[in-house]
């Protein structure tokens, strides 16, 4: 059993097995998602070292790349499905507290994970769409089923806007068919005969739902509402989950179609610019908005808009360093967001209030998840010690060495961190103020064992960052080099499983 | 052994250790820190001497490196005497009514205090002095709403000084390839003539940076906030401490670039640039000054003094001379001790009288005399006045200008000088003289550890005063390792430009003139002990007036007609209100703007989507 | 020897400082066509002040009073008479326009310990005027860093040697200008007397000094005389080259003082300190210009 | 030309339903627009495949691939596959809009609930 | 104690070593003056150009801190003897006191007030009074003349007797005193 595909076989099975499980055991959801996740996680780092050594690529259907479906597994995608995994693992520890969800929250939380990983592995772009459409609809539910009464609200904008992106991807899709008559990334990256001008339209209808679920300028407008109405397990997922396969997505398709030898290649440039320009202007509004909200969950939100603006513009930039910085960035965010979501969950939980500033003195009650979320915001706006100091720090020095509008991008990071710096540390020290909140102290045992290991996760990279440092470099330089790391491979099949 | 990264990461550990697991023991968390100052005191110690030291560590794609140089030493050294005082001072401080939990964070953010002045290279730079900037941000708010506000004020900033850090350093990176501080400074000077545009943009940045930590120019305000919303003993380690940050910084950056190959516009023989920065400076001290004469709470009055004095030291840097230089480091250091002694011993009177307010406050002195007398030693150093170390250094801040001839500059200086009398002045008697309240009748003198840390500073300042080359010597010594020039002065003497002064001399002739008078004064007939109240008021018995002694006590708005005269001016050019200003439009325009996206985010999202999708068009058709 | 010297120089300055003061209550009586007290009535005067008892609110009185009179002489052993000194030294003249603070300084926190009011007002005026005075004196002092590179006292006394057309008076008269109105200010006499005002604050800072802190109080007034008047006729009016010249020109700057003390009325301290920006202040910058360009 | 013609009328379907996704408040009529919006670019996805005189392309008795002009048979295979997505999608917008009924008794987008 | 001891006046006068101080002290007399009454009128001309006091070193002084003579011109009312007696204890030794006018030694136009006391003498001692309603400068330069005299000889020793007969000069003070006592109702009966 040396089969890629089960690392979207086993969420699969679970969400079949979900609805007849849940007849017997109600906790039955909870349990076997967890462990498809878990299954996932394992098997991935099962496969992990022998993946380090050389990508490989999965033929769906024994239908050969050009027209069959191939998901690829590189050491950059595949990290990226463990992290996605694992976030969704902790995710659900952190929830273990919360009892009485049904099993159709697992199905469709599951269906989400599974379309998410996909969303990573997939090497066509029509079963992208399907994926996207797929995680689109688990998450609209999902932010339906949140505790919050606004939750149809913001789903149904959510929704709306989400369909309208999906439906110009499908629009993009059907443009590259047409001229190409191929919907094989691997196969269009080698593509050349494509006019300019209709590849950067096409390519960009291509981006437009996954600039949507990254929260980039213009298409974060939902984040308020879906934030809001999500329950924070699912806000932390929407921010940990979706956007890190949306960013690994925009990664893999930016960089292998805008390679020289495409017929992309000029398009995926000016995509590339469009990227810094909405990166940095994302992290500008992103963080603004942030820094004025009063609500926990949407202040996250924002500032995950602004943490994704940053990922884009590294994107954007698309050198050695600034590559290396969006791999840290994905990791720590996805890390500290969780951490910060969950503390938020266990906060607005025990207090029962929804603004952070109504949330006065609750540090001193509960010292570790306040000083966890500290921990959490530190790493996120990038201070040393914590893995998102040297994202950022990468990012910044290519941006720099780089130039002209970069520095625009940099400038924007740079103005945008100091917003994110000033929000959270009001948000940390608001925490631990002197008021006269008296709460009874509880012991919150799922809450303290996952935040305490993400803390570590945001730690470790950033005190040793070369613990990264192999699977940072081979991700770089598979996404750096599509032709020889990832068409290559595909197109010959030489790796196939 | 690596010293300097184990003192760190001593730092560093026992910080987390006591923030850990000594939350409920808040004496063992001081008695921790303590011995941490000491440890890294004794770290300084052992580092003296072996200048070649250099420590590395890869991580990732940059080589974290400390290097113990002559120049960064002393600064090390010398903070760490201070901090070993300040921390003496607390372990008294910080009993079962004052303590506050600040205790881990000061101790890591003495492993940054060391990171700033070892680092090598710029990326170890960045992490000192971004962790310098979060612990400092946490013990500045120390969980008060009030603190907070001021805290936040603080870190504001220094978030801004952070990022243009952060972005100063990658364009210096960029265009010299090596992230060395000195190496890249130097690489930077030999683009002189060629890239001016990027080594001002650079130049600019850094300025920004460390006037910001350093509360130059603009950036004025904070001391006022942060030093007195702060934990009082911590004050002391700011305003001593933490501010001089940023004249390191601007000693390593901009005063060595505009030394080398320098071939720009030239005023009064120093750099345009160097020019600006001076009346930057200047302006910065007649503007603390001024704000200093006007304030009612004594953290703030100090603060603003602070504020001066380092105006005065961006002064002498901007000379650009070695004996500016000199000049700059001697006053930095003299300031670490005078504000440190002041702000302990304002520390003393508030661990017993609770007071901030200095009209609340009077007579203390009488209670508390070795407060009060670290005070009038703290305040005749701070004025700049002999025979206390504070002279040796305005003077030669002066002699500075003069030797380059910067008279217009020295104007403002002179005002900011003699304005320190007046705030130093408000100080003593609001705090110290005047009516003593029934309220403090009582009170005991400082506990005997503040009254030793106060006493030791006091004999430092004096015997300093006297003897200059105390620190003068070591200062030239790193001087002269750092640009390679020295200037002559001798232990007891100063040179100038214009004229010599033996320090020793006048200090023993004040001691002498002082013995005279004593003669007379015992010669002269007995004197007669009354208490304050029985003083002259018409004749009026002021119980009769149901008058108590602080309805009798001059401080509140002390110097009324000189604040009518300057507040109009001050008032119309006010940083802090355009900053302030600049803060509401920001959140008000941003708010609007938020509510045009959030509320509006079905319309407006389309109407942006089609827009983007004809303008994506549009563009490449 | 050199104590010999400086206690000789103490107590003449202290004796010359009281002639002064007496003599110039005589020209005051002259000019209002009074007879006047003898000239050696200060002397009698500052004798009784240490012949009384005295009150004491603190032992922060008596050292400030002791520290007052103190800083004094110590600036006083700076000035150079004629060219003599008790010791070597430059008498730069930032030395001692710094010392003379501490003598204000320990004078100010003496009274202030009295815990009377008005003396801590009287103090506040006397600083603000200060800070009115030192200004405009100190841009005097830039003139001749300006125009001879030196601060020190000596050194310019004795670039004015050799006839009345060498002094600094004749060769910088706008500067000199500024510097009798300085002097005037700096000697607190009229119209710079707000800090005094006897009728308004009950003479100020002295409100409670009485017998020998009284005295010291006189005594220190006399030794900033002589330091004050010493200081403007080594800067100005070339030295003197014997002991006498210099204290007859001392004595001329003194009386000058005194017939203004004797006609005008008194500036509120605000006013003081804008009339010494604005005239002493320009007038002095006028001659900085003339003596860098 | 026809293949044109279809993809205009798919695309002119697209702006009925983005016009009435930016007018209307009412929610249901925003599904409307929405779905409107979807069959257009179904609508465009299949003329994509489309050339005048194009055969079915199923293979039969008939079938030489030398000879023989077929319609792009994928766009047919993707439109049924978005056609599903979209069934899904608008069925579960319809429940989410009767829970947007349920709490706030109306069915409208009135801006004050972000 | 409430008799006053008689003493002689040869038995408190200065002695050899004081007399020397004396002689300062009788020419450098600095008045503080009590300007209830309407005497104080007839000071200014005292001072200026026509008898010019000074010539004497007499001169104002603006608090009793500073002054050694006190000088009472003219009546004082009861609430008004509180404050002289203040201003007396005020005063550093050695002090004396001058009454100006008849007022101060019998009450002189006041004599029946109920608002004035009549013998000041019986509150604090007076060295010297001048007598005369009002007394010219004249007699206002005469007296201080006789009094620098006493005071040059050692004579003027009213503040010894003061101090030796404190009990008397209380108990008298307080008689009159108590009537002033509520002035806002006392801050000790306030707290």
């Amino acid at each position: 059993m040396n089969n890629a595909l089960l690392l979207l076989a086993f969420p699969l099975t679970a969400v079949f097995l979900i609805p007849v499980g849940t007849v017997f055991y109600k906790g039955f959801g909870r349990f076997l998602s967890m462990l498809s996740y878990l299954a996932g996680i394992v098997y991935g780092i099962y496969l992990f070292p022998s993946i380090l050594a050389g990508s490989k690529t999965v033929i769906v259907g024994n239908w050969a790349p050009p027209f069959g479906i191939n998901l690829f597994i590189s050491p950059f995608s595949l990290g990226l499905v463990i992290l996605i995994f694992s976030a969704a693992f902790i995710i659900m520890v952190t929830d273990l507290q919360n009892k009485g969800k049904s099993g159709q929250y697992y199905l469709l939380y599951t269906l989400f994970v599974m379309a998410s990983a996909g969303m990573v592995l997939t090497g066509d772009i029509f079963n992208l769409f399907v994926f996207l459409e797929i995680g689109g609809i688990a998450s609209f539910a999902l932010i339906a089923a949140g505790a919050s009464p606004m939750g149809s609200a913001g789903s149904l904008r959510y929704l709306i806007q989400a369909q309208i992106t999906s439906l110009s991807m499908l629009a993009g899709i059907i443009l590259i068919y047409s001229a190409s008559g191929v919907l094989n990334i691997a196969v269009l990256a080698q593509f050349k005969t494509f006019n300019p001008a209709f590849a950067f339209l096409a390519l960009a209808l291509l981006l437009f739902p996954f600039m949507l679920e990254s929260k980039l300028f213009p298409l974060h407008t939902w984040v308020g509402g879906a934030y809001l109405g999500a329950d924070h397990p699912f806000a932390a997922s929407m921010s940990g989950i979706a956007a890190t396969a949306a960013g690994a997505v925009m990664l893999r398709i930016v960089l292998t179609l805008a390679n020289p030898q495409s017929g992309f290649g000029t398009a995926g440039k000016s995509i590339q610019t469009m990227l810094i320009i909405l990166g940095g202007i994302t992290v500008l509004i992103g963080e603004g908005a942030a820094f004025t909200e009063k609500n926990f969950k949407k202040t996250l939100g924002y500032s995950s808009a602004g943490q994704m603006g940053i990922i884009a513009v590294g994107i954007g930039l698309a050198t050695k360093d600034a590559l290396a910085g969006v791999l840290f960035l994905i990791l720590n965010h996805t890390a500290a967001k969780i951490l910060l979501f969950s503390v938020a969950g266990l906060f607005s939980k025990v207090s029962g209030k929804e603004k952070w500033a109504d949330m006065k003195g609750i540090g001193r009650i509960y010292p570790l998840p306040a000083a966890l979320f500290a921990a959490g915001a530190m790493a996120l706006f990038g201070i040393p010690m914590f893995s998102g100091f040297w994202g950022k720090l990468y990012v910044l020095k290519s941006a720099f060495a780089l130039g002209g509008l970069a520095y625009a991008g940099a400038g924007a990071i740079l103005l945008g961190t100091i917003f994110e710096g000033i929000y959270f540390m009001k948000i940390s020290h608001t925490f631990f103020e002197k008021s006269d909140i008296s709460l009874e102290r509880k012991h919150y045992p799922f809450f303290g064992i996952p935040a305490l290991f993400l803390a570590a996760v945001l730690l470790a990279p950033g005190l040793f960052p070369s613990i990264l440092g192999p699977w940072v470099q081979a991700s770089v330089k598979e996404l750096l080099n599509p032709i020889s790391g990832y068409v290559h491979i595909i197109l010959t099949s030489g790796g196939a499983m | 052994m690596n010293l300097i990264s184990t003192g760190i990461l001593t730092c560093f550990t026992a910080g987390l250790f006591s923030l850990i697991f000594l939350q409920r023991v808040k004496k063992l968390q001081w008695i921790i820190f303590f011995i941490t100052a000491l440890f890294m005191a004794a770290v300084a110690y052992r580092l003296y001497g072996s200048w070649q030291l250099t420590e590395s560590y890869q991580t990732g794609i940059f080589l974290l490196t400390f290097h113990n140089g002559y120049f960064g030493w002393i600064f090390f050294g010398m903070t760490s005497i201070v901090t070993l005082l300040i921390a003496l001072f607390s372990l008294s401080y910080n009993d079962k009514k004052h303590a506050t939990a600040i205790a881990p964070l000061w101790t890591m953010l003495l492993g940054a205090n060391a990171g700033i002045f070892f680092a090598a290279d710029w990326i170890t730079f960045i992490i000192a002095w971004e962790i310098m900037g979060w612990t400092s941000f946490f013990i500045i708010a120390h969980g008060k709403p009030k603190s907070f506000k001021a805290g936040i004020y603080y870190y504001s900033l220094s978030m801004i000084g952070a990022v243009t850090l952060l972005a100063a350093v990658f364009i210096l990176y960029t265009a010299t390839g090596t992230m060395n501080i000195s190496d890249s400074i130097k690489a930077l000077s030999g683009l002189w003539g060629n890239r001016d545009g990027m080594i001002y943009t650079v130049v600019t940045l850094f300025a920004v940076t460390f006037f910001a930590k350093a509360a130059i120019g603009p950036f004025y305000m904070w001391p006022a906030k942060a030093h007195a919303e702060a934990p009082d003993d911590f004050s002391s380690f700011l305003s001593g401490i933490m501010i001089k940050y940023g004249i390191f910084g601007l000693l390593i950056t901009i005063v060595p670039l505009f030394r080398m190959n320098y071939s720009g516009p030239v005023v009064w023989n120093i750099p345009l640039a160097l020019y600006l920065m001076g009346w930057i400076g200047a302006l910065t001290a007649v503007s603390g000054t001024l704000l200093a004469v006007r304030e009612n709470d004594m953290k703030r009055l100090m603060a603003f003094s602070t504020v001066s004095n380092i105006g005065f030291i961006t002064l002498a840097l901007s000379v650009n001379t070695v004996f500016g230089i000199v000049a700059a480091v001697y006053h930095t250091f003299n300031h670490m001790v005078f504000k440190g002694t002041i702000f302990l011993s304002m520390a003393s009177v508030k661990f017993r009288t609770g007071e901030r307010d200095m009209h609340k406050l009077g007579g203390i002195g009488y209670r508390m005399p070795i407060a009060f007398f670290a005070f009038l030693i703290g305040i005749i150093s701070a004025a700049g006045i002999p025979p206390m170390a504070g002279f040796s250094s305005k003077w030669m801040i002066f002699q500075s200008l003069f030797g380059e001839k910067l008279l217009f500059l020295a104007i403002p200086a002179f005002l900011a000088s003699t304005g320190a009398f007046l705030y130093l002045y408000r100080g003593l008697h609001s705090i110290y003289l005047g009516q003593l309240s029934p309220r403090f009748s009582s009170i005991k003198p400082a506990p005997p550890l503040q009254s030793i840390t106060m006493i030791l500073m006091m004999l430092s300042i004096f015997v300093v005063g006297a003897f200059p080359g105390i620190f003068l010597t070591p200062i030239r010594g790193a001087i002269a390792a750092f640009t390679g020039e020295t200037i002559s002065a001798g232990f007891t003497t100063i040179s100038g430009v214009t004229a010599n002064v033996n320090l020793f001399m006048v200090s023993l002739t004040f001691i002498g003139s002082f013995l005279l008078v004593l003669f007379l004064y015992v010669v002269g007939k007995k004197r007669r002990h009354v208490e304050p109240l029985d003083s002259y008021m018409s004749g009026e018995y002021p119980e009769d007036w149901n008058m108590i002694p602080e309805q009798y006590h001059y401080a509140f708005r002390f110097y009324e007609p000189f604040e009518k005269m300057i507040n109009p001016t001050l008032e119309r050019y006010s940083f802090e209100n355009w900053f302030e200003n600049f803060i509401y439009n920001t959140k008000r325009f941003s708010t609007s703007l938020g509510r045009w996206l959030y509320r509006q985010q079905l319309g407006a999202f389309i109407v942006i989507t089609a827009l983007t999708l004809i303008i994506l068009t549009g563009v490449v058709w | 020897m050199v104590v010999l010297t400086s206690l000789f120089l103490a107590f003449s300055a202290m004796v010359v400082g009281l002639l002064f003061m007496g003599i110039g209550r005589k020209v005051t009586a002259r000019l209002q066509r009074r007879y006047g007290p003898p000239f050696w009535q200060s002397y009698i005067d500052v004798i009784k002040c240490f012949s009384r008892n005295s009150i004491s609110h603190s032992y922060i009185q008596d050292l400030g009073s002791m520290m007052g009179l103190a800083g004094l002489i110590a600036a006083a052993m700076f000035v150079p008479i004629a060219g003599w000194l008790p010791f070597p030294s430059a008498s730069p003249i930032i030395v001692i326009l710094y010392l003379m603070p501490i003598g204000y300084l320990g004078m100010a926190m003496g009274v202030s310990a009295s815990g009377n009011p008005l003396a801590a007002i009287g103090i506040g005026r006397a600083l603000t005027l200060m800070l009115g005075y030192e200004v405009p004196y100190a841009i005097l002092l830039l003139t001749f860093i300006a125009s001879s590179n030196t601060s020190s006292l000596a050194v310019l006394s004795d670039l004015q040697t050799g006839g009345i057309g060498n002094w600094f008076a004749v060769k910088m008269p706008i500067g000199f200008i500024a510097s009798i109105i300085c002097l005037q200010a700096m000697l607190a006499e009229k119209p710079f007397d707000t800090m005094i005002a006897p009728a308004e604050i009950a003479s100020g800072p002295m409100v409670e000094l009485s017998g020998k802190f009284l005295g010291m109080a006189f005594l220190q007034h006399a030794v900033a005389i002589f330091i004050e008047t010493g200081l403007i006729v080594n800067m100005y009016l070339g030295g003197g080259a014997t002991v006498l010249s210099f204290v007859f020109k001392q004595f001329l700057l003194y009386t000058f003082a005194m017939a203004v003390n004797g006609i005008y009325g008194r500036y509120r301290v605000e006013q003081a300190v804008k009339f010494l920006w604005i005239f002493a202040g320009s007038l002095a910058v006028i001659q900085l210009l003339i003596n860098i360009f | 030309m026809e293949t044109i013609l279809f993809a205009l009328s798919g695309l002119s379907l697209v702006m009925v339903g983005i016009f009435g996704i930016l007018t209307k408040k009412n929610i249901i009529k925003i599904l409307l627009g929405l779905n409107l919006m979807e069959t257009g670019i179904n609508l465009f996805v299949v003329a994509m495949g489309f050339f005048k005189g194009g055969k079915t392309p199923i293979i039969t008795e008939s079938f030489t691939a030398s000879t023989m002009h077929f319609v792009d048979p994928l766009p047919h295979a993707l439109v049924l596959t978005s056609i599903v997505i979209g069934l899904g999608t608008t069925a579960l917008a319809l429940t989410l809009t009767l829970n947007y009924f349920r709490e706030h008794k109306h069915i409208e987008f009135r801006g004050d609930n972000a | 104690m409430s008799e006053m001891l008689t003493v002689s006046r040869q038995d408190i006068m200065d002695g050899r070593y004081e007399r020397v101080l004396d002689w300062f002290r009788s020419r450098s007399m600095w008045m503080l003056y009590y300007c209830t009454g309407c005497g104080a009128i007839e000071l200014p001309p005292t001072m200026t150009s026509r008898f010019d006091m000074e010539r004497f070193g007499i001169g104002p002084m603006a608090t009793p801190r500073q002054a050694d003579i006190l000088l009472i011109t003219g009546y004082i009312s009861v609430k008004t003897l509180k404050r002289v007696v203040r201003t007396y204890d005020q005063m550093p030794e050695p002090k004396w006191v001058v009454g100006f006018g008849s007022c101060p030694i019998n009450g002189g136009i006041y004599w029946n007030s109920y608002a004035t006391i009549n013998h000041l003498e019986k509150y604090i001692p007076i060295d010297l009074s001048i007598a005369g309603c009002m007394p010219r400068p004249q007699a206002v330069l005469s007296g201080l003349t006789r009094l620098m005299e006493q005071v040059k000889k050692g004579e003027a020793v009213g503040y010894k007797k003061y101090k030796m007969n404190y009990d008397w000069y209380k108990k008298n003070q307080d008689e009159v005193l108590y009537r002033t006592e509520p002035v806002l109702g006392g801050s000790h009966e306030a707290e």
